[in-house]
């Protein structure tokens, strides 16, 4: 298993090996339009130990809806992988996703809206 | 019926009537909420990292106090109303009872409370009502919603993801109980496709726009299949679908209410549904005579 | 560990895959240590807790080989009787003094003459490793069991089928 | 060569010849052979010993032959190759010159010993080890003969699909009666159901019918529907079978066809032959070439002949032959059988297990079978696919493989069959609506078999099929029309699509109640819930219990031309032992001492076979069902089993011979 691989598996305990790319992941998704690569391409990109995985903007879109997760015919947890690939990043000294200060009508915005996004963005 | 209630962040702020209404309810159905003393926030969306337990602790410290109480009453039911809530109490409850490496590790973590013996039981009000039975529920109903078309979204925190086992309150695929409940209502559920789809989630903060086409979608959907309104079981996806209808045409709009609310308004109690809404389907019903 | 020293190795072959696995390994011309000598049996189910310890009670070190788990048994289901007895009698060894690394267990297949010839060259580098084996030595740590092993055997062969 | 004689007293009555082999040097360049003959004579028991070129050759053969005859052997060893290659030789040449062909064992210092080692001195110590062993064992062993047991001349095959037809069939024209049991109504499994075949596009009914005609009018075969297994005793060629034949209320003797009965009968249902697509009567023939040729009642659909509810159509006006007959009570059959067939074949996987295709939602969503049905020209369509929801010819068709298959939330294996009939319906339909979209998602085209290639770039050529690699996540149903989400792995494109209708590739799942059936023939399932093969590539259409044989998608997933070839061949492993007179059997099997026996039941529960039983509190092995593998020996706690030719005397004798110590 490659570094890439190891890394993701150690964070989401999936296995990204066990991916046959039959792209059910990405043919469910509803945020596939603003992404710029699916999600099984960054599956297979993490196959191949290609960091560009991490740069793809695919993980930051992905909102853990796990259609995926309950569809994928290997059984892979895809939105826990998603997760990994953006706890890489997060991890990294000095990263930052968002500005949680720039946030638009913050008083309007629930709660709820506001700590999912910083439990997903943040570290 | 005693049971433990956990309201979560959204009910004492944005939306008060979704607890209101349920409070409402519950009075009629004989269900004693017993809110959680000192709750604090569940963390909204569940830790997919395995390696970071920390993430767990809000849920934990909200459990402890939950078992706490529960020994006073003598229950080991927590009942929650979010969906986000539930997803998230849900998922580290099943992770606890679980992984005892993790459970040993958040207690000797939370020093300054009781240990957490993971007895508890998170349950969905939806599944509350399911164990009420739906057709004990039709026979208190004083205002059948006869003629009324809904929409039941259900979303994804309620359904989703289906690991560790025991989190979906349903069928993922074809959740049925709000139908039942709209059935026991008088009401008739509408088939929309798109009641399991995400609403976009927390992407309503950076990115609107992504909320915007998927709220649109969910909302055309329920209006293609006549919907007179939308169902929600959850304050996020409710918000965000309020949100996609203010960018709709009024035409185009369908309104977006909880679920507890129009059970509260056919159980005859009050509903905290905007004035001019409960005029709305209660027009639509036929039934003048209530208002 | 002395240089010199030849282990004396016994092997149990089951007929329809280890023994037709270390057929393979000579038909591959593969090369191992001669100090290997093999006995063939029906099934590794077949293989007796007293068996082995007899041959180890003879030699060095005891080569178990059985069909691959869990589906491979030519009879149904006699690897896991042999799985069970040997795990059984690793413990045994272990509470008795002696290292239940002298006793090696592997599922190879009719086909795997490789694996055969690797299992037997690192099984005897093993056992020279762990030196020559005295069971009937006074002052031996490995042994003090040898009278009463018998009786205790009899019992594990009850326990073992529950 | 050399040949030496001892002459020193022997403890032994046992008179041992030895002959070692060079191989030509394959073996004699690695061990001196000469020093295994005279090292070997030390032996007390061993009167004889030489070494030859080659011990297997007709000169090597003689050579044992005549000391046999001349030093009176009452055994001999042969150490030269492994067993596996020529024990079967020189048990012969026992046996040719009359000794017990188990006085004959074979010490293999070839395979074992100068193949694998180099040193020539302690090759050469090996080879004098595993002979004296060899002889050890030989001393004690016992002269068996093979156990000899009758058997009854017929079959019973169970299952009447293409598999059963097809080995009922062979079995019956080699001249043994066979028993074909059928749990439906009419034999001719899914096979019937069929419109064409890939890859030669025969009409499925047009070769299978004649067949079933066949089965009907042999005079070997006894043809029971509607019947069931109830339970098998016995071991092979002597089970006893008994089998519950449930009532069909219609006497297929007397029964004509003239369907006044269905016209009259008040009753409709939907019909199991055309997958729920179509209606049927309570009375009703599942399809006009149906066997046995005649009307059953459905008596959970049938009002019932009480004339206030109806009985309509057991009046004699209507029923003329009077062949209905509400009276027909189950009976049980019990039937002597020497060799089996299971035959029992597959299911389609429930689609209401997949959400989200919605395919109990969704009328347009539809399963592969019920595909076949509209295309077939008997089938509710009259062979011009109509969609379900109404009627109308669709002109774009979405066909999705792989649904249940390789998914480990349903079935993990692959189907095997779905990539080519799914091509098959996409080309036949092209045929019939020339201006159709057809769509076909795809994770991998698996088409191997024979053609099966040719087929696939015929249909992607000449059907314009637009094939899709992506797997589809949902199917829904919105403004009349079936959308789908899909994707194209290969485009790297996300797509929605809306087509008129989609056609499941549902995976194929063993027959409901397999796993009753196996556990009373003892027979294994494997992971998947198929059947169980005693070895994949070597005995593939045998059971692990002797005189069952497996045919067909009871086995595992499979199309029509492997089923019909799995079909013959167990076939003639049936046939193999109903030629035989006798039935021999392994002699080397365990055997109890009485005395020793305790009547603790360990060995019952060890044996994989049923062999053993308790007898006035001791256990009896019945050696015909006994294999010989010796776990219940090791299990017994009072050493009262053992297992001849290989007891705990001669493991130990030869793990003396094996350390030198003899």
């Amino acid at each position: 298993m490659n570094e890439l691989a190891e890394r993701v598996k150690e964070i989401s305990d999936q296995n990204v090996y066990s991916c046959y790319l039959c792209g059910n992941c990405s043919a469910g998704c509803m945020f596939t339009d603003e992404m710029d690569t699916l999600p099984h391409q960054v599956i297979a990109l993490v196959q191949m130990e290609d960091k560009d995985a991490l740069e793809k903007n695919t993980s930051w879109i992905c909102a853990s809806c796990f259609v995926c997760s309950v569809r994928c015919p290997r059984g892979l947890d895809v939105a826990a992988i998603m997760e990994a690939l953006r706890e890489i990043k997060i991890r990294e000294r000095g990263f930052r996703k968002i500005d949680l200060r720039k946030i638009k009508d913050i008083e309007k915005l629930p709660q709820i809206a506001i700590t999912a996004a910083a439990q997903k963005f943040t570290w | 019926m005693e049971v433990l209630y956990y309201p979560g962040c959204s009910l004492k702020n944005t939306y008060p009537e979704f607890e209101k209404s349920t409070y409402a309810a519950c009075e009629k159905l004989g269900i004693n909420l017993v809110e959680i003393p000192e709750w604090n926030c569940c963390g909204v969306v569940p830790s997919l990292a395995t390696d970071n337990v920390m993430r767990h602790l809000g849920a934990v410290r909200s459990f402890i106090n939950a078992q706490e109480k529960g020994k006073e009453i003598g229950t080991n039911v927590v009942v929650t109303l979010c969906s986000m809530c539930y997803n998230v109490l849900k998922r580290v409850n099943l992770i606890l009872k679980e992984q005892a490496d993790v459970l040993k590790n958040v207690n000797d973590f939370i020093d300054d409370q009781p240990d957490y013996v993971p007895e508890l039981e998170i349950v969905h009000f939806l599944n509350l009502l399911k164990n009420v039975g739906f057709d004990k529920l039709k026979e208190r109903i004083v205002i059948p919603l006869r003629g009324l078309k809904v929409a039941p979204y259900y979303g994804c925190a309620l359904l989703r993801p289906d690991r560790p086992k025991g989190v979906p309150i349903d069928d993922p695929e074809n959740p049925t109980v709000i139908e039942n409940l709209i059935r026991s209502i008088g009401a008739e559920p509408a088939e929309f496709p798109f009641k399991t789809e995400c609403c976009g989630n927390y992407h309503i903060v950076f990115e609107p726009g992504i909320v915007e086409m998927r709220t649109k979608k969910i909302i055309g959907s329920a209006r293609s299949e006549k919907a007179d309104v939308i169902l929600s079981p959850c304050p996020l996806c409710t918000y965000n679908l309020q949100h996609g209808n203010e960018t709709l045409d009024r035409s185009e709009q369908v309104p977006v209410i909880f679920f507890t609310q129009l059970l509260a308004l056919s159980l005859g109690v009050k509903s905290h549904l905007s004035t001019e809404m409960e005029n709305q389907i209660l027009k639509k019903i036929g039934g003048e005579k209530f208002v | 560990m002395d240089i010199g020293f030849e282990p004396r190795i016994i092997a149990f072959l089951c007929q329809w895959c280890g023994y037709q696995g270390a057929d393979m390994a000579g038909t591959s011309r593969l090369k191992y240590p001669p100090s290997i000598v093999s006995i063939q049996v029906p099934c590794s189910g077949r293989i007796e807790t007293k068996q082995v310890l007899e041959a180890l009670s003879k030699s060095d070190g005891v080569l178990i080989a059985g069909c691959h788990t869990p589906n491979d048994c030519h009879y149904v289901s006699g690897n896991f009787k042999c799985l069970k007895r040997v795990t059984l009698l690793k413990k045994f060894l272990k509470q008795v003094g002696i290292n239940p690394a002298r006793i090696r267990l592997e599922w190879i297949s009719a086909t795997e003459g490789r694996k055969f010839a690797r299992v037997a060259r690192e099984f005897t580098n093993e056992i020279k490793e762990l030196g020559p084996f005295d069971f009937n030595g006074k002052s031996s740590q490995e042994i003090k069991a040898k009278q009463d092993s018998k009786l205790r055997l009899k019992e594990m062969g009850g326990k073992e089928n529950e | 060569m050399s040949a030496l004689t001892a002459h020193r007293e022997r403890p032994t009555k046992e008179k041992i010849g030895v002959f070692v082999c060079h191989c030509g040097r394959n073996i004699a360049t690695t061990v001196d052979t000469k020093r295994v003959v005279e090292e070997i004579l030390k032996h007390p028991a061993v009167v004889h010993a030489e070494d030859y070129d080659y011990v297997c050759s007709s000169p090597g053969q003689e050579l044992i032959e005549k000391a046999i005859k001349e030093k009176r052997l009452t055994g001999f060893i042969v150490a030269a190759c492994s067993p596996s290659l020529h024990e079967t030789t020189f048990r012969e040449v026992a046996e040719r010159t009359g000794l017990n062909p188990y006085k004959c064992e074979i010490a293999n210092i070839r395979e074992q010993d100068s193949w694998v080692h180099e040193d020539k001195e302690k090759a050469t110590e090996k080879a004098i080890k595993l002979t004296k062993s060899a002889v050890e064992k030989v001393i004690r062993n016992e002269e068996l003969e093979p156990i000899k047991v009758g058997l009854y001349k017929k079959a019973l095959v169970i299952g009447g699909g293409i598999a059963g037809i097809r080995a009922a069939l062979d079995i019956a024209d080699a001249g043994f009666p066979v028993v074909l049991v059928e749990k439906g109504s009419t034999i001719g499994g899914h096979m019937a159901k069929l419109a064409e075949t890939f890859p030669t596009l025969d009409c499925a009914s047009c070769i299978l019918t004649p067949l079933m005609s066949a089965v009907a009018h042999h005079s070997n075969i006894r043809l029971l529907t509607l019947s069931e297994i109830m339970d098998v005793e016995g071991y092979l060629g002597n089970f006893h079978v008994r089998i519950k034949k449930n009532p069909r209320y219609v006497d297929p003797e007397k029964c004509n066809l003239c369907n006044d009965c269905v016209d009259i009968c008040p009753v409709t249902v939907s019909s199991e032959f055309d997958e729920g697509l179509s209606l049927r009567k309570a009375i009703y023939i599942p399809f006009p070439q149906a066997v046995p040729s005649s009307y059953l009642i459905d008596l959970d659909a049938c009002l019932g002949m009480n004339p206030i509810t109806c009985g309509k159509c057991a009046e004699p006006d209507i029923c003329g032959p009077e062949a209905v007959n509400f009276d027909d009570q189950t009976e049980i059959i019990e039937e002597d059988i020497g060799v089996i067939v299971v035959a029992t074949g597959y299911e389609l996987y429930n689609p209401e297990n997949i959400g989200e295709y919605g395919a109990d939602k969704y009328l347009d969503v539809i399963t592969s079978l019920q595909f076949e049905r509209l295309l077939s020209p008997s089938g509710p369509a009259v062979g011009i696919p109509k969609r379900p929801s109404d009627e109308k010819i669709p002109k774009r068709i979405a066909f999705i493989h792989c649904v249940g298959s390789r998914d480990e939330r349903h079935q993990p294996y692959c189907s095997h069959i779905c990539c080519t009939y799914s091509a098959k319906h996409a080309l036949l339909f092209k045929e019939l609506v020339p201006d159709a979209d057809i769509y076909s998602f795809y994770i991998d085209i698996r088409a191997v078999g024979k053609n099966y290639e040719d087929f696939i770039r015929r249909v992607q050529e000449e059907a314009g099929v637009h094939y899709i690699r992506g797997k589809v996540s949902r199917i829904y149903e919105q403004d009349g029309k079936v959308k789908i989400f899909g994707v194209d792995t290969l485009l790297n494109k996300r797509i929605e699509i809306e087509v008129d209708m989609a056609v499941l590739a549902l995976s194929m799942v063993p027959a409901h109640g397999i796993e009753d059936l196996a556990s009373k023939m003892r027979i294994q399932i494997d992971g998947s819930g198929f059947l169980q093969e005693l070895h994949p590539k070597l005995h593939p259409v045998e059971s692990a219990t002797s005189g069952i044989f497996l045919a067909g998608a009871a086995q595992s997933p499979k199309d029509i031309q492997d089923t019909v070839a799995q079909a013959s061949a167990a076939a003639s492993k049936a046939l193999g032992i109903l030629t035989q007179e006798k039935i021999s059997h392994i002699p080397t099997v365990a055997t109890v001492d009485t005395d020793l026996c305790s009547g603790c039941r360990l060995c019952i529960s060890v044996c994989p076979y049923g062999a053993i039983k308790l007898i006035d509190e001791k256990a009896e092995v019945k050696e015909v069902l006994c294999e010989g593998c010796g776990a219940c020996v090791s299990t017994c706690p009072s050493d009262a089993i053992s297992l001849r030719n290989h007891t705990d005397e001669q493991v130990s004798s030869m793990l003396k011979a094996l350390v030198g110590e003899i």
